[in-house]
């Protein structure tokens, strides 16, 4: 059980979140939309951890995966070793697999630099995956993909959370990946963000 | 792998033909002799086996120094750049012992161990350790938040993140280190056997120009440089290429 | 007026300053008819850079040194300045009663393995004992201040230095086990050679005629009013840095004993001197004198 | 800023605690004089200007040199960190000048150019400059391509490209040079002075270590590294925290 | 006039692209589609000079302006000065209106590392639009925006072009940005890739 309760965010002076609260339960996909500059990637890097100049609390497990904004990955180590040195118990064979179902089997001795942005993000996927998360948090992870590709990363995605079910917390401007994933939608609004007015989930909807 | 060898080669053999010609000019062999001319000199103290025992000393002492002083060196400058707060404890000693003089350093280590090889060594690493904190410490600094940030929430191994997230992005100023690190010890070698060894390259440097026989002198000091050349090409450079492999590709 | 300036090269704290600074405080450059200008350096090394590269006249040095270079090509002139050598010493409770006693033990010695004092000690030794001094004791070059430093306390066995840090050796209590004078002597090398001196270029004297002898006389004259002089050895006591009474007589009276006497160089005794050095010393000491070159010791009276 | 002024003040305190005890154990004022033991010749040197002659002699030596090596130092470490061929030529000739002993290249210009003040500044700076070429070199070879590309897309003008996207990203190379180096410099200073200058720290401090007097060496010794801190604190930090700044923001 | 004509560009041993040759004329947009990883980026990066190492020619203006696919900024320059710096002749007031129309007007005097990613994105779309390029040159210029901040730039970049009336020549997943931009449109296909079968473009529609 993922519990969340932020109480303020400021950078400097500016506040940027205000009150937010919810939990995400075991298994369940929680989505959060919001314009560009509002505060997404912020309240994520809080969840996640890595932020920890805020007010409030947060419950998180201790097996968690990311997929930040921009792929992060380490340039001087091969694309293989992005996922082996991340996941120690991870075997090569089960390693050039998961490159393989991101579509990027043939490139795993390249160095991450060699490879195009698209296919940066999709190793930035594939390394989530492969550790088998508690909690999954995505900051926009299906952007800057054709629609094909994108379609299978988001059958991936959906795969990993029926296989392993871990809760999962992700960053979209696209509603139609929200309710493709089943998700409870959150949207920051306003200045300091704050959590919309509960909104019909996908979820809720049929 | 010949295309690669015959840059330096002719680069070198560029530098023998400056020397001639200053050698040339300055017309007066005592103040400096024409490269051959260290030819005859050069072979007798190999034959006689004191250019690779004096060689051998200064060497032996440069590599526990070295390994001593980039450990750390290495060590220190990471605690610092990465903890704001034991960085500022420790800044102050690191710039007074930064700008100690050697000759400081070097007679109090004699006098409180001894006039001896530990003494020498410990001499020679104590000057050169804030050599290679102060520039590491500007690489911890510069470490990207991000990479870190990414092995916080993978719990990245600390060994793991060491060796895969922060050492190679150490990698040039490690390099800068290791390479400044070694021209700085082996000078401070130089005064370190001066000052109380009996052996070594300069102990014998200063007593050939006590003597005023610069030819000697070169002979000792070329040899070192030899040793140094040999070791940028057969470790350094190549250690180098290696990790900057992902760079070029 | 149009009296030639030399510029004497010396280190700082050399005791040459005191000779130097008794031929300038009163006046005995200009009497004989030169105007001395003394420049100090930190170093010996320096002070020999300084008179290769013509920025000063004269500097000290001994005589062997000289000879080396002035076989290798150099035009370098030795004028006498004093025979003061060192000796071995060693702690004052120290069982050793000659070199022979030195075996096995730790000596430390400065100015390096062709110092000269320790050279003749060497010889002094073989040819008394048949003792390998270098080999049968462990050697420790270091810097004059810290063997200094470390044969006071006690770490090396015995231990060769400089004159007047020997002086003050002595005068913290060390006792000297043989002089240098002593082994010299019995090893039938004439104890009043001057080792160390003056050297200036021949071209300097070619310039300034007369030069080298109103040089000789000046430091003469010195020499004879220090000997007499208590008034002159207060004059200069400020930069012999004696930090008591003790020191200073012994620097004081070794300094006298030092003086060489008044005259040419007994070139007979330097030959075999060189030859002694050539023999223990190899070419790395002498280069190429083997004999005493041509025109070496200036033609002073 | 009154915080930020007590932790460098506590952390010197500290070390002046450390110094005192090990005066205490060494229980010889020879070797290692009591810090307040330092006060009396101190104040004894200041008021004859001895101290202020030498130590302005020293810093002009100091200052010079260091300007000159850095400028060159960055130029060329630019440019073989840029150019992959002209470093291939170039880099033999730094590896012998980076392990060229101080001493050797020292009376080389003493005897060339005379026992003057110029030899005695170009001696150091020759000395210097391949240390600052190879870590600047290094920074030069991790530059980021992409933001090359921009500029050049851009076509922003050269002295922008260097002002504004070059030198930022060798701003920590440039800190650990000029750091690094200053004390490096002040080191070879030392040496410089000792064999060919009459005057300047380095010439006083031989001076008194000829003489055993350790107290007089420290007076000199610590003097400088009062100035160096001094300008650590006042130069070098004010102006790190600032092109620093938008990392932390 | 633009005229591209690539022969072949190889990355090692592997050729990526295939004999690629179109032209762009002056006020023309051409968007360039394909799937993640088959060379839309290497192909914009010969054309605008950063690539030289492939066979082939390029004819290309002198005034050029590009958006990389990641954003590129001087992260130790203030956001204003990312336009200043690389526009000398833009005057600061100039530049502020800029950064308003673009969305982070407040943002000025920030650093780049201080905005949103989305934004960051439109610092750079606005360092783009500032110079009044011949010719400008997009790689995925509204990823990573919510719709409304999309359709604010795709409105921005059409008053460019029909003020300015650069060429232009961009990459994008989306086809209806292409439309909007009524744009022609090459799709790039197979490996190496070359350019597909002429499609109906976005102009000829009508
Ligand atoms: N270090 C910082 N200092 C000051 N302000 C910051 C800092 N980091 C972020 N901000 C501000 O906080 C706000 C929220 O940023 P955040 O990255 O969370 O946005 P976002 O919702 O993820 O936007 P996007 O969709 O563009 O990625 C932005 O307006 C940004 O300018
Ligand atoms: N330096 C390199 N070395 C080897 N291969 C490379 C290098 N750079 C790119 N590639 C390969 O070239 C191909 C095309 O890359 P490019 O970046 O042009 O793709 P793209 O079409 O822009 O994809 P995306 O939509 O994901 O950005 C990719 O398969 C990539 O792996
Ligand atoms: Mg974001
Ligand atoms: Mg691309």
């Amino acid at each position: 059980m993922i519990r969340i309760d932020v109480t303020s965010k400021h950078y400097g002076e500016s506040q940027v979140l205000g009150p937010i609260a919810f939990e995400i339960a075991k298994g369940e996909t929680v989505a959060v939309l919001g314009p560009s500059g509002i505060g997404k990637s912020t309240l994520l890097r809080i969840v996640a951890g890595i932020d920890t100049r805020f007010e409030g609390t947060v419950q998180r497990p201790a097996r968690m995966a990311i997929v930040f904004q921009e792929p992060t990955l380490l340039p001087w180590r091969s694309v293989i070793q992005n996922l082996t040195l991340v996941h120690p118990d991870l075997s090569r064979d089960a390693a050039r697999e998961m490159l393989a179902k991101v579509g990027i089997g043939d490139k795993a001795d390249l160095f991450p630099g060699q490879l195009s942005l698209g296919q940066q993000r999709r190793l930035a996927l594939a390394r989530a995956f492969a550790g088998n998360p508690d909690f999954l948090i995505m900051d926009e992870p299906f952007v800057s993909l054709d629609a094909a590709t994108a379609q299978t990363m988001l059958d991936l995605t959906k795969t990993l959370i029926r296989d392993v079910g871990p809760a999962t917390l992700f960053v979209t401007h696209a509603r139609n990946e929200a309710e493709a994933l089943s998700a409870r939608i959150l949207e920051l609004r306003g200045t300091p963000a704050t959590l919309g007015p509960h909104l019909i989930s996908a979820k809720e909807k049929p | 792998m010949s295309g690669r060898g015959s840059i330096p080669a002719a680069s070198l053999f560029g530098l023998l033909i400056l020397w001639t010609v200053a050698a040339t000019l300055t017309a007066d062999p005592q103040v400096l002799p024409q490269p051959w001319a260290l030819a005859g000199p050069f072979l007798r103290e190999l034959q006689s086996g004191d250019l690779l025992y004096h060689l051998g000393a200064t060497l032996l002492r440069v590599i526990w120094a070295f390994a001593l002083a980039m450990a750390i060196g290495c060590a220190l400058g990471l605690v610092m750049g990465r903890f704001e707060k034991v960085d500022r404890w420790l800044d102050p000693w690191l710039v007074v012992f930064l700008n100690l003089p050697a000759l400081v350093l070097i007679v109090l280590c004699y006098l409180w161990i001894g006039l001896n090889e530990t003494a020498a060594i410990i001499a020679v690493t104590l000057n050169k350790v804030p050599n290679v904190t102060t520039v590491i410490r500007e690489g911890a600094r510069a470490f990207d938040p991000n990479l870190d940030a990414m092995a916080r929430v993978y719990r990245m191994s600390a060994w793991t993140r060491l060796r895969h997230v922060l050492i190679p992005q150490l990698a040039p100023f490690i390099t800068a280190a290791a390479r400044g690190g070694l021209a700085v010890i082996w000078k401070i070698v130089l005064v370190v056997e001066f000052l109380g060894r009996s052996s070594g390259i300069g102990f014998q440097i200063h007593l050939y120009f006590q003597l005023f026989d610069v030819a000697m002198v070169l002979v000792y000091a070329l040899s070192f440089i030899a040793v140094m050349l040999a070791v940028e090409w057969t470790f350094l450079q190549p250690w180098e290429r290696r990790v900057r492999r992902w760079r070029v590709a | 007026q149009d009296m030639p300036t030399v510029r004497a090269a010396v280190l700082q704290i050399g005791t040459v300053n005191w000779e130097l600074a008794t031929i300038t405080e009163n006046g005995l450059d200009e009497k004989h008819g030169f105007d001395l200008e003394v420049q100090p350096f930190a170093d010996n090394g320096a002070t020999r850079v300084a008179v290769e590269g013509d920025e000063a006249d004269i500097a000290v040095a001994d005589w062997i040194w000289v000879a080396r270079q002035r076989a290798a090509g150099k035009d370098y002139v030795f004028i006498p300045y004093s025979r003061a050598v060192g000796g071995v010493v060693v702690p004052e409770d120290s069982d050793a009663q000659s070199l022979q006693d030195l075996a096995g033990g730790k000596i430390g010695i400065a100015g390096g393995p062709l110092d000269k004092s320790w050279l003749i000690l060497r010889a002094y030794a073989s040819r008394e004992y048949g003792l390998d001094l270098a080999g049968e004791t462990e050697q420790v070059f270091g810097a004059p201040p810290l063997i200094f430093k470390s044969g006071l306390g006690g770490e090396t066995d015995g231990a060769i230095n400089y004159w007047h840090f020997l002086a003050k050796m002595k005068a913290a209590g060390m006792r000297e086990l043989i002089s240098v004078e002593t082994a010299g002597t019995a090893l039938g090398l004439n104890p009043d050679t001057p080792l160390l001196g003056y050297f200036m270029k021949e071209s300097f004297i070619e310039a300034n005629p007369g030069i080298a002898q109103a040089f000789y006389d000046a430091s003469q004259d010195a020499k004879g009013l220090l000997r007499e002089d208590d008034a002159a050895w207060e004059a200069i006591r400020p930069r012999m840095n004696a930090s008591d009474d003790a020191q200073f007589e012994q620097l004081k009276a070794d300094f006298i004993a030092g003086m060489p006497v008044r005259g040419p160089v007994d070139l007979g005794g330097a030959e075999r001197f060189l030859e002694l050095m050539a023999e223990l010393g190899g070419e790395d000491l002498v280069g190429q004198a083997t004999t005493v070159p041509d025109g070496l010791f200036a033609d002073v009276q």
